[in-house]
């Protein structure tokens, strides 16, 4: 069964999107990532440090561009106008790179979207050609107008960045899921297996985290946690899950045929 | 009285030796050539093609960004 | 890494356990046991069908006791007689089978686990060499007492049989996991792939199922989705989560070099 | 008058053509030769290696079983 | 102890704010509000009927305002202007009055409010000197802005309007009412008393609800019930609750003196 | 409306029992009991200090047994036979009071009830004519179990003893509830209003609580608060709640006559 | 040729009998006299007390409003 | 060689001055008189009415206990 996951026209096989920070060192993260199955990994914008040793490796040494689909992103941005630059120059770095993260954060204590920002900056890009894949509150109106802006992918948070907390609104979720035509993926929140699994039972089209694996334990194991967790929600979508009954418990094996 | 100029580059004052200098030849005095990095001079992105080309002026603002592990 | 279950001192690859019941045919059965990686299945213990036609296939031609190990339960049993008598039937059916799987019922509403009759049960089956793996409610203290008696697993309702309900007390679960030594699998409950994985990243050695499976709308799928599930939430409890924490997110970027 | 026995099997009477039968006979009489089966008689197990050897008498309480799909 | 709500510098004994919508009829929408003990009632502004019988009672023969605060709406407006415009002729309507409630929906599905759209007309209500409680989603962000803008209340949706879902997402709540400085009253999705007294115990300043009333079996006999889990949440929340521990549960009665 | 809590056929009006436990002192017990409006306060039996002060006031001297039903506890009894002797050296001490309150504990790390030496004790007790209420585990058949047996009352528990965790299994509490004949009181585990708001919506009779009140900050602030959330969940019960519903919010305002 | 005027009402077109009508005239037409209502002419509040000064025009847009139960 | 007996009362010795003692002696002897409180004596309850008729032996184990606050 092909299953494709399909964003701004390209299909991926994995559903699981990993980011790239916090890692102990460029061999976990490369671990960590191999493990994961993703195809997809996000990167940060930064100034390069004046001076550095120029033969120092860096990230890029260790995930080839050649070998996975970037997704730079704009965290640690407050401002539409900081989030817009800092595309314009991913995108010169990764040779016309176009499919970006988008995240304007509102406060640095919850690291919350700014929605409002948000639809700003997206509105910009969206014009200058970028594929935007914005991350955003669990908001369903906002996440239509994000859509309708011309957004290639909404990301509502499960919960706060790096908090671990899981998906506090499921319910809200859904509400975007069966509204939008663009895919819908979850960042930010998710702490365990069990929460991606959730998340892709809900209907999500993937999964986007970093803290959860590489603030894990063992990283690499819990990459290759993820990457099975998200295809078991994913098959337990489409596979069609039983209904739900308090009562009337049924039992599994015949309840004709008992010795007496 | 001294040549050379001075610009702003990631926030940081800099020297420049000559007043005649292009992208490109503070990409080499940074010992940046060669690395995968974006420019953008005063609030404008300078395309890699057109480092050679553009000239740097006094106090000119650039931003000089590489891709770092991130979530 | 090798980490096997181990019951009775015999170790297995899979932590899920499969049931055999509500399958459209043997041939489905059998699709969805082989998609499910198991390698203990539940068979239940009926009277032969006085007259039929001795050439039907049967459900062990489908699965070969060679091939499986046999998981034969009591199901439908409201007294400990019951139980005793149709486990003493598969001993003798099974060639001396000792691993055996008990559960005596309170109530054909809610199937809920009779404790009381269960205890009395399980003390003649351990007196008679039988290896007990035994269906109980979530109660810690029961659990301990099944313990002392010396079943060779406990396993925890996580809802009612049938009712896909998922896992309705993880705290009570916790007590029992913390303080046994024996395994602890949950038993009945279990209606999607996320509930299966969030019972292994409490700690449990492993999962038992049939209607999750069985009354999918795909039913082997749902068996690939639940060997996933199971394997994602072991690996999830191995590698040692990130902690929660509601405040105070932290980014998963750099916070310094951001361009200004 | 009639020869044969009556006995209970899995709950229903049965009614059997001889006095001399044993468990074997009977199995073989019900076509459950060489299905995997169990017998319980009068509460207590009947070994299969004993079917040959168990002679039924009147009014025995017989359940024969064997193993279904269940959970 | 004197525990007033203070909402644009005016003072309330009650806590609890309710509509007057859904009713059977007037009488039982005045006894519901005199069972509820609320000061604070809140009406939609809606166009006369044309030719309606000149002497037919109206709500406000029923709720005098001299008796009630009035609390005009914006309910059915789904853009700024639209807003607005209501909000001006309740002024006029209710003699200059000032204290409103702002809310703008963005879907008649799901009643969500258009974050975006209630930041334009509050910015505007407020400039005009209107007194603005506003009805929001449970975004931080979005709630702080308002707060800036100058509205006197900010009152984020437990759950969808009329779906008596009960809080969704306390951490959200919580972590508004952490940062703000104007109260923050629940509004909208709560439906038993329960879910009013778990409002209380966030912290919230007051709750404001309709349908969980109307649409009781016994309306007047939940508006008692609303009242008093207002007040009993309120008060736990002031009376600190104590730690919650899962483990080493401590008994109540002495451990010591016990015969023997 | 009358609706008065009937056990052992004697009729109280409040629905909140207390116990008299882990009080600053006397003073503070007696005050926390008025505020409540309890008409049963529990109290432990212990052996008296040998040669303590004659004179030194004691708990009946601020609870006059006259004025309040009370319920003598077996707390920190771990066997049938501690809580039986217990029992009746409480009778005797309260002139042939037959009213008590039967709890047998399982292990002092939970405190979670050991039901099989519960139902050992019950039946003795009920024999020599006690009415037991009983404190119990959530299971559903050991409750049907101690109802056959004769107890005038089943208390499951929320959660741990002296936890504060509220109602951890709310599912089981409701098949108790709906197929018990005699009342069913929560006992344990409640820790704030809402949880005891929580426990009457669900249909119990009645709660009964120590630490939530005892150990709060202001425990007479919370024994009010407890007083209102009873009152609150027993009313929202009869009330009868609004039908959840996720989607299709409807307004509370009309939605004709919108200005256009 | 007909005397009188047509003007918007809440959305409905009425024919006024004269061309000389006020606010408070229209209000009293539709025996609106006494009742707590707001109205608002072209997008703007007409306040009470200017009622009786407001003179209506040809193709007026009015909107007469009133409080009702709403939550 | 010394008169008076020994008991256990709540688990603790006791050296009575005297063999001849009552229940109720005991409860004057240890200043519990008017106290409310009940005893068990070797298992059994011994009723208040009885008090002064039950007479002490050695080697009798004793409860007395009264009611505290407990949840």
């Amino acid at each position: 069964m092909s299953d494709a996951l399909v964003i701004a026209g390209k299909s991926y096989e994995s559903r699981l999107l990993v980011g790239t920070g916090k890692y102990k060192d460029f061999a976990e993260t490369r671990a960590a990532i191999d493990a994961s199955g993703t195809e997809i990994v996000t990167v940060a914008i930064r100034r390069t440090n004046i001076g550095q040793n120029a033969n120092e490796p860096s990230l890029l040494d260790y995930l080839p561009p050649a070998e996975f689909t970037y997704l730079p992103n704009t965290a640690g941005c407050y401002s539409a106008d900081d989030a817009i630059r800092t595309l314009r120059l991913a995108r010169e770095l990764l040779d016309d790179h176009r499919l970006v993260k988008l995240e304007v954060l509102g406060d640095p204590n919850t690291l919350y979207p700014n929605v409002t920002e948000t639809i700003a900056a997206a509105k910009v890009l969206v014009k200058e050609g970028f594929e935007v894949m914005v991350y955003t509150s669990d908001d369903p109106i906002i996440a239509r107008q994000l859509e309708e802006i011309g957004c290639v992918a909404v990301m509502p948070l499960a919960s706060l960045i790096g908090s671990g907390m899981g998906i506090l609104n499921p319910w809200n979720l859904q509400i975007i899921i069966e509204s939008a035509k663009i895919p819908v993926l979850v960042d930010a929140g998710v702490g365990c297996a069990s929460d991606a699994a959730i998340a892709m039972e809900l209907g999500c089209a993937g999964v986007l985290m970093n803290t959860a694996i590489a603030a894990a334990r063992d990283p690499v194991l819990m990459a290759g946690a993820m990457k099975k967790a998200v295809e078991a929600g994913r098959e337990s979508f489409l596979a069609g899950r039983m209904a739900k009954k308090l009562y009337s418990a049924s039992p599994s094996s015949p309840t004709t045929g008992m010795i007496g | 009285m001294k040549s050379g100029m001075q610009i702003l580059v990631n926030g940081k004052a800099m020297q420049l030796p000559s007043e005649a200098m292009t992208v490109m030849a503070l990409v080499e005095h940074m010992q940046l050539t060669g690395k995968r990095i974006a420019v953008e001079r005063n609030g404008d992105i300078v395309p890699r093609s057109q480092f050679h080309a553009v000239q740097l002026q006094g106090n000119d603002k650039l931003e000089i960004v590489g891709a770092v592990g991130g979530g």
